[in-house]
């Protein structure tokens, strides 16, 4: 059972990596995805090691949170590939100082 | 509060009128004719002698003992409570003020004539409002309007003494009469106020009691105080200057306030307390022996004046100290007759020389009466009638009896009394000689009246009045002295002999006097005994001039004020600045903190690139904050 | 409730005030003088109003902010009463006397009726974080009063004034938060933490921080440099305001709270207080026989007058407080009295320079005869208020030490040198090269006639004082009472 | 039970009717009916303060916080409306940010926390790129990217929280051991990026700079109420880890001191308000470490005196649009006074300054700091505040200056918030008592 909390701690891990390594915004979105089914494997594995439906209810609740923000974050892909280098996030950066 | 009516209320009655004359006259803004200020002034001045005769004739039938409560007030654990007093003692002083006010007062409508309408209305607003104060003081029978009045007599003859407002001399007499006069005062609230703090109540009657119950010590010192209080506003020898230069005041004003009635308010105060003072003999001694020295000084000085006025200012001085000597013996009844008979023939003596020097045009010098005789025969009368009251020629004249009774009294009284009566004997001499010497010299032919105007009705009345008085005031000693309760000692032959033949010596000396010029030169020639052996000039170096190098110095002289007690907190704080603040540069504290302050720009610099604007940047910066806190759960788990 | 109203009436009569004096014709003069009196309506129906406490007059609580232990304490006995009326009476006098136009009256009548609200909040609360307030707030306008409408080096007085006060009012402010620090309640109701004991050290500290601040208000040398200066520069009405009513409430400060407070700090502080009384009673009264300038001259006399209340407060007997009490209400009218004819005079030559001055007998008899009311008063002539005060000061003297009672005799006497000195060159003698012409209007005639009658009917009628004053007196000995056993 | 859930469906049906009337009907409809339903809600909580609490079981609680916070969700959105944004899919979302506002501070179950939070920071991010312009579309990605990974830790948190309990309501990170020690670090860091606590807090800025006043307004207002009034609970449970307390000292330390030194030279004035927001942020972190959940009227009076502030701020950079910076500020007193007191005594009121309500929050701050002996985290507050005056004085100053060109415009309803954020601050500052007392007596 703690393999499995491993692995789901690794899907953050490799999430979050993916986020900052890649430049190319669609790979990010992607890798929130992966960031995303880490917490959810950890709650399914709660949960069957509990053998209570608690689990599975949250699991649901992270996929819909999953779909929103991917959702989100393709429109935004959309609007932004239209007036700025989708390929490198780092050029979106007038914001700073 | 304001207790059942009894017949002594009429009491008010008698400084009411006076009062009222000086409200209307002094206080009310309408315009009042020349006629009618004068009728109101001789209505107030004449009102409270028949108030007076009234209380007379209640005090004769036999209750003259009388207290007429005006308000009582709790202070804390004392009551206050004012009252009015009948007893012989007021009645006789009230009724010698009451005439020698009236007296006056008619006199002076005709002696003031000249003045202009304004100025008139001030001098008899001013005249009855003293009147007032004084019967307010003789008839009070508690310290609070006694206070009052006594104080209100010095605040009026500052004005009086001050009346022409531009002669600088008159106004500063006036000064010079009301601080020394207030110097008294002090003292005289001083000794009130202890009495009222043993007493607990303001009575006159209970703080003798409270006063005699006291230790020998304190009552010795309230004794003093009150002698001090008393010794001021007569004149008498440690305060005596400023009687003199108080002449440059009107003459009516000398005659009523610096003769008669306010320089003899101490030796009321001295009968009025007699019972307290008896019972501190030291005291008694004091008062005595000063009298004594006063009267003798005081006739001395007196010989060697060139001014009439001033010679009658130092024979008041004189006559007063006889009264104080009177009581210093222990006879207050034989001073309270001198005062009265002392009131009149010294009033005379005034009203006289002022109408004398009217007609030599206002000069009151002695030199310019000569020939008053032929110019104002009434007045000369007059002024010779008083001179011989004064000097006391044997049984004709009122002062023969007063003086009489005082130097017996003194020689009854044994102990020290035998070295003042000689002494006292030798005033009476030298009081015979002055006193005579304007008579003589006004019998010499001199020049013509400058205006011959013949006095007026007013001025006639009071002379022949008081002349009258002089002669026969006599008569009055005897029932005065029994009513006050004194007794009259048996007296050697021998003593009344020798009081009868001191004024006729007197006068041969004077006549001698008056017949060999060179004599007169020497006489005039004597400038340090005419100035009184000069004290005024010693109080001037002694007390006045340190007091205004004092103020010179502490205010500057031209009154851009120094100021150094107050200038000091400036000083020191402008002297901690320059020890302290200056000390640290400025800059050395203020480079500190500017240092300090300069270190934040680079670190806003460092802030300001954290901020890239890339999310990526973002994302790391949240990873690390996790890993961060992860960390930190780990170990303290 | 209605004891608030005599601080917000006259705050809001000041703001009213500025914009009426748009309206013209004295809008803001009526504005100011009506304000005032619905204040003394105010006053006269609180003390009869009567209050659950016999102790006091008038009582108000109404907390404003708990969590900080501040609340509106306000209560009124005789001693406060006389001084609120003083307060009002001389706002209206202060207002009458500057009748003719002077530029932006708006302001000036604003700052008038701002500083009587100020001194009202002294006058009436308990609480002592409110008075601290209020004793800060009364110093600005006043400021204002001397920096924008006074004359000669007005700037400099006016920031001397100024730092003067406000330094000494932090001394005040540090001893009250101090206090309230170091109570276990967090309050600064003076009755609460007049029950809480202290050691008398502390006590003695506290004090002297309370005591700053009431002496240098009560102009006692060596505090009272600011007090020349800010009368000679100030405008007639500052000058009434000044005298009249600030000086009172040093007075009335160092007659209430330090016996409240802190007894044994009283005690031991009392010959402090009756040293630098005596030596400021002798200091003034000699400093005013050198003046020139008539309005100096009655500055450095009211150094002397406060000097002998400063004496008579910290005498702790019966007869020394009531004289205290009774000087302070003479004195405020003696004074304004004297400034106001003082006023009246540089109003109509220009000048107050004594040696100018003089002849008013002859070119103006009405002012002659009203400036010897005011002599008589500043003489402390019996009859008049201050002679009550300060014969009741002398015998509580006695009953002190007989030293102090002989230096105040003292003072008395030095007081003819300079009122004689005053009197000779602004009435008698020749007239001055710049004559008065035009005696004194109706007007200014009926404001110096009341307050001379007012000297003289409280001197005549001591009990119209007197019995209102017992119970602040009985309620000061019975706190120092409690000590001494 | 049912009353307790009545303003959140008002807030609900309002975003609804909202989204209907937003693509059809009159321009204002869409705006009236969200404002509509916010008061509505208000109200209701109004009437129901006396009432006991009803609380929905396992998800949400129905006391003094959830209504405090529902009342400042709803008076917070209303405001925002008053700023009149342009778009007509504004309101709906105002409306959906305050429903998830009001959802989170009554949540007391791991779903309702992650529903409010996700329901506020989506519906957020959408107004944040409404404008569609560049900037704004670069705010809003910011803020979606790390928002994302913030939920993803927190969600794992709740994760491990659940796998050593068992249990999903907030009392799961209560447990001891690394597992729930863990978990508590990840919901830390999840609830950190929602108050933008250094180091979490890169997208403030640019969110306040991109995105327009209004949106910036909601996220510091609404939303940061919330997440403070979820952390309050959560303090009350969680005490248990000397992590809990520790972090957020931290985060508390690094944001108090980072947020005012950032802004000390800024131009915009947008931004400053945004480094302000770290700042404030940090200071109530620093109340929350001290472990106030016992007495945490003094941390809602400081909400109570921040959130009118920052409102007051932004509407006034709302109304002078694109040109809010220090030059184009001066002599804005002068020129339209009451947009100039307004900004004048918000700054003041930041800064800390005695006559607004901020002296006293800054009062109660140190208080608390002091009670518990917090002594490096005091020097922090301290060395920020003494900063954050030059900051803050830096625009007060410019505001009073004689010279000055900008006209602003303003129309009536940003007019009237201002009036009343300007009323608040001063009656909160003068006249504490009543304020302070309804608090107490909520929290009880």
């Amino acid at each position: 059972m703690t393999a499995l909390f491993w692995l789901a701690a690794a899907l953050f891990g490799i999430g979050l990596f993916g986020m900052m390594a890649r430049r190319s915004l669609l790979f990010q979105l992607l890798s929130m995805e992966v960031m995303l089914a880490g917490p959810a494997l950890a709650f399914v594995a709660a949960g069957a090691a509990r053998g209570d439906a608690q689990g599975q209810g949250m699991f649901v609740l992270i996929l819909v949170l999953a779909a929103a923000e991917v959702g989100i974050g393709l429109s935004l892909y959309l609007r932004l590939s239209r007036i700025a280098d989708v390929s490198d996030v780092d050029t979106i950066s007038d914001l700073k100082g | 509060m304001i207790p059942a009516l009894t017949v002594y209320h009429l009491l008010l009655l008698v400084p009411a009128p006076a009062l009222a004359a000086f409200m209307v006259l002094g206080l009310a803004p309408v315009f009042l004719h020349r006629r009618l200020v004068m009728l109101i002034a001789l209505a107030g001045g004449t009102a409270p002698l028949l108030a007076m005769t009234g209380m007379m004739g209640l005090c004769l039938t036999g209750q003259c003992r009388g207290v007429a409560p005006i308000f009582t007030l709790q202070v804390g654990t004392a009551i206050v409570d004012l009252a009015l007093l009948l007893d012989p003692l007021s009645m006789i002083t009230g009724m010698t003020v009451t005439l020698i006010g009236a007296c006056v007062l008619i006199y002076s409508i005709d002696y003031m004539a000249g003045a202009k309408t304004a100025d008139l209305r001030r001098f008899f607003a001013l005249m009855n409002l003293f009147l007032a104060a004084m019967l307010a003081m003789v008839l009070a029978g508690d310290s609070i309007v006694y206070f009052l009045g006594w104080e209100m007599m010095g605040l009026c003859s500052f004005f009086l003494i001050a009346y022409n407002v531009f002669s600088d001399p008159a106004v500063a007499a006036g000064r010079k009469a009301f601080i020394m006069s207030r110097i008294a005062d002090a003292l005289l609230l001083g000794g009130l106020l202890l009495l009222f703090i043993a007493a607990g109540s303001v009575r006159i009657d209970a703080l003798i009691a409270a006063g005699l119950a006291l230790p020998e010590g304190q009552r010795t010192v309230i004794a003093l105080l009150l002698l001090g209080g008393a010794l001021g506003k007569s004149a008498q020898l440690p305060f005596h200057t400023w009687l003199p230069s108080a002449m440059a005041g009107p003459t009516p004003v000398s005659a009523l306030l610096h003769s008669a009635t306010m320089v003899a308010a101490g030796a009321y105060l001295m009968a009025r307390f007699a019972p307290l003072l008896a019972a501190s003999p030291d005291v008694m001694l004091v008062m005595a022996v000063g009298g004594a020295l006063t009267a003798a000084f005081g006739s001395m000085t007196a010989i060697f004046q060139s001014d009439v006025k001033r010679l009658l200012a130092f024979s008041s001085i004189s006559q007063i100290g006889f009264m104080l000597l009177a009581l210093g013996v222990g006879a207050p009844a034989a001073a309270m007759a001198h005062f009265v008979t002392h009131a009149l023939f010294k009033s005379l003596l005034f009203l006289a020389a002022g109408d004398i020097a009217h007609s030599a045009g206002d000069d009151t010098s002695i030199a310019a009466m000569k020939g008053a005789a032929s110019r104002r025969p009434l007045a000369f009368a007059a002024f010779t009638i008083g001179a011989a009251s004064l000097s006391g020629l044997p049984l004709v004249t009122a002062g023969w009896w007063s003086k009489e009774e005082v130097l017996d009294a003194v020689l009854g009284s044994g102990g020290a009394g035998r070295a003042l009566w000689v002494l006292a004997l030798l005033t009476a001499v030298m009081t015979a000689i002055y006193a005579f010497r304007p008579v003589l010299i006004a019998l010499k032919p001199g020049p013509v009246d400058a205006h011959p105007h013949t006095p007026g009705l007013a001025t006639r009345i009071p002379l022949v009045l008081l002349g009258f008085g002089s002669l026969t005031g006599g008569l009055l000693v005897g029932p005065v002295i029994r009513l006050l309760g004194g007794v009259h000692p048996e007296m050697p032959a021998y003593s009344v002999v020798v009081a009868a033949l001191a004024p006729l010596t007197g006068l041969a000396i004077s006549w001698q006097l008056s017949r060999s010029p060179q004599l007169a030169d020497w006489l005039a020639a004597r400038r340090l005994l005419r100035q009184g052996l000069q004290i005024d000039v010693l109080y001037q170096a002694w007390f006045v001039q340190p007091f205004q190098r004092l103020v010179d110095r502490l205010s500057g002289v031209h009154g851009t004020t120094p100021d150094p007690f107050g200038a000091a907190p400036v000083t020191m704080m402008l002297w901690l600045k320059r020890q302290l603040i200056d000390r640290f540069r400025s800059d050395g504290f203020d480079s500190g903190w500017m240092a300090l302050a300069g270190t934040a720009t680079p670190l806003w610099a460092v802030a300001r690139r954290s901020q890239s604007g890339r999310a990526r940047d973002a994302v790391m910066a949240l990873a690390g904050g996790t890993a961060g806190l992860l960390l930190l759960g780990w170990m303290t788990a | 409730m209605s004891l608030i109203a005599l601080i917000l009436l006259p705050l809001l009569g000041g703001v009213a005030a500025l914009f009426a004096a748009r309206l013209g014709n004295n809008a803001e003069r009526w504005l100011s003088v009506g304000v005032l009196g619905i204040g003394l309506v105010v006053l006269v129906a609180a003390c009869l109003g009567g209050s659950p406490d016999p102790r006091w007059l008038a009582f108000s609580r109404t907390p404003w902010a708990p969590s900080l232990g501040v609340q509106l304490l306000f209560a009124v006995d005789g001693l406060s009463a006389a001084m609120l009326a003083l307060s009002l009476g001389l706002g209206m006098v202060a207002v009458f006397t500057s009748w003719q136009t002077n530029e932006n009256s708006g302001l000036f009548h604003a700052a008038l009726l701002w500083t009587v609200a100020a001194s009202n909040g002294v006058f009436m609360s308990f609480d002592l974080l409110v008075l601290a307030f209020f004793w800060e707030l009364m110093v600005v306008p006043s400021f204002l009063l001397i920096a924008l409408w006074g004359h000669g080096a007005r700037e400099a007085s006016a920031m001397k004034f100024l730092i003067f006060n406000a330094v000494a009012g932090l001394g005040l402010l540090g001893a009250v938060f101090w206090l309230g620090a170091s109570a276990p309640i967090v309050t600064f109701d003076a009755f609460e933490l007049a029950k809480l004991a202290r050691p008398a050290g502390v006590q003695t500290w506290l004090l002297a921080g309370f005591a700053l601040a009431f002496v240098v208000k009560l102009s006692v040398p060596p505090f009272h440099a600011w007090l020349p200066d800010a009368h000679t520069d100030a405008p007639t009405a500052g000058s009434i305001l000044l005298a009249g009513l600030l000086l009172k409430t040093g007075a009335y400060g160092l007659f209430r709270f330090p016996a409240m407070l802190f007894p044994e700090g009283y005690l031991a502080l009392a010959p402090v207080g009756l040293v630098l009384g005596s030596v400021g009673a002798l200091y003034g009264a000699v400093m005013a026989c050198g003046q020139t300038d008539a309005k100096r001259l009655v500055a450095y006399t009211s150094v002397a007058h406060m000097s002998i209340v400063l004496m008579g407060v910290s005498g702790g007997v019966h007869f020394a407080l009531m004289g205290a009490a009774v000087e302070m209400v003479g004195h405020a009218f003696s004074a304004s009295l004297l400034f106001f004819l003082i006023g009246a005079v540089y109003d109509r030559v220009g000048t107050r320079d004594l040696r100018d001055l003089g002849g008013l007998q002859r070119t103006a008899p009405r002012f002659a005869a009203v400036f010897a009311l005011g002599f008589s008063a500043v003489l402390a002539m019996p009859g008049t208020a201050n002679f009550l005060g300060e014969a009741l000061v002398i015998t509580g003297m006695f009953q002190v030490n007989w030293i102090y009672a002989a230096i105040v005799l003292t003072a008395l006497v030095v007081s003819v040198v300079y009122a004689t000195r005053l009197l000779k060159e602004v009435v008698f003698g020749e007239p001055g090269p710049k004559p008065v012409t035009q005696d004194l209007g109706s007007r200014e005639l009926s404001i110096a006639v009341v307050l001379g009658s007012a000297t003289l009917l409280f001197g005549l009628l001591p009990q119209l004082l007197m019995t209102p004053f017992t119970p602040a007196v009985d309620a000061v000995l019975a706190s120092l009472e409690a000590v001494r056993r | 039970m049912t009353l307790a859930v009545l303003p959140l469906g008002l807030i609900g049906l309002a975003a609804v009717v909202a989204m209907l009337l937003a693509p059809r009907g009159p321009a204002a409809a869409p705006r009236l009916a969200a404002a509509a339903g916010l008061v509505a809600a208000a109200l209701v909580v109004l009437v129901r303060l006396p009432a006991p609490p009803a609380p929905i079981p396992p998800l949400l609680a129905d006391d003094g916080l959830a209504r405090f916070g529902t009342l400042v969700a709803c008076l917070s959105a209303l405001a925002v409306l008053g700023f009149g944004t342009a778009r007509r899919e504004g309101p709906a979302l105002i409306a959906i940010v305050a429903l998830g506002a009001a959802a989170l501070a009554g949540a007391v179950h791991v779903t309702s926390l992650l529903l409010g939070l996700e329901i506020a920071s989506l519906a957020l991010v959408g107004l944040v790129v409404l404008p569609l312009t560049p900037k704004s579309l670069e705010a809003g990605y910011k803020y979606l990217l790390p928002g994302a990974a913030g939920s993803a830790a927190l969600l794992m948190g709740a994760g491990l929280a659940y796998a050593g309990t068992g249990r999903l309501d907030l009392a799961a990170f209560h447990g001891s051991g690394s597992m729930a020690a863990l978990a508590t670090a990840l919901l830390l860091a999840g609830l950190a990026f929602k108050l933008s606590l250094v180091p979490f807090h890169l997208w403030a800025p640019d969110l306040y700079e991109g995105a327009p006043p209004a949106t910036a307004a909601l996220a510091g207002s609404a939303a940061k109420a919330a997440v403070v009034i979820a952390i309050l609970r959560l303090d009350a449970i969680v005490p248990a880890q000397p992590l809990w307390h520790q972090g957020l000292a931290l985060l508390a330390i690094a944001s108090v001191l980072l947020g005012n030194l950032a802004a000390l030279r800024q131009p915009s004035l947008v931004r400053v308000i945004g480094y302000s927001s770290v700042a404030h942020s940090g200071y109530i972190a620093a109340m929350l470490s001290c472990g106030i959940g016992a007495a945490p009227a003094a941390l809602l009076f400081y909400i109570a005196a921040y959130l009118p502030a920052l409102i007051a701020a932004l509407l006034v950079a709302a109304s002078l649009g694109e040109a809010a910076t220090i030059t184009s500020l001066r002599g804005l007193a002068w020129r339209s006074p009451l947009a100039g007191a307004t900004l004048a005594l918000a700054l003041a009121s930041l800064a800390g300054l005695p006559v607004a309500a901020g002296f006293l929050a800054k009062i109660f701050l140190v208080g608390t700091l002091v009670g518990a002996e917090a002594w490096p985290l005091l020097a922090a507050v301290v060395i920020a505040s003494g900063l954050g005056l030059f900051v803050y004085f830096r625009y007060f100053i410019v505001l009073f200056a004689r010279d000055g060109c900008v006209v602003l415009h303003s129309p009536p309803p940003a007019r009237a918030v201002m009036a009343v954020c300007t009323a608040a601050l001063l009656v909160f500052g003068l006249y504490p008592g009543p304020l302070f007392g309804w608090l107490v007596l909520a929290t009880r």
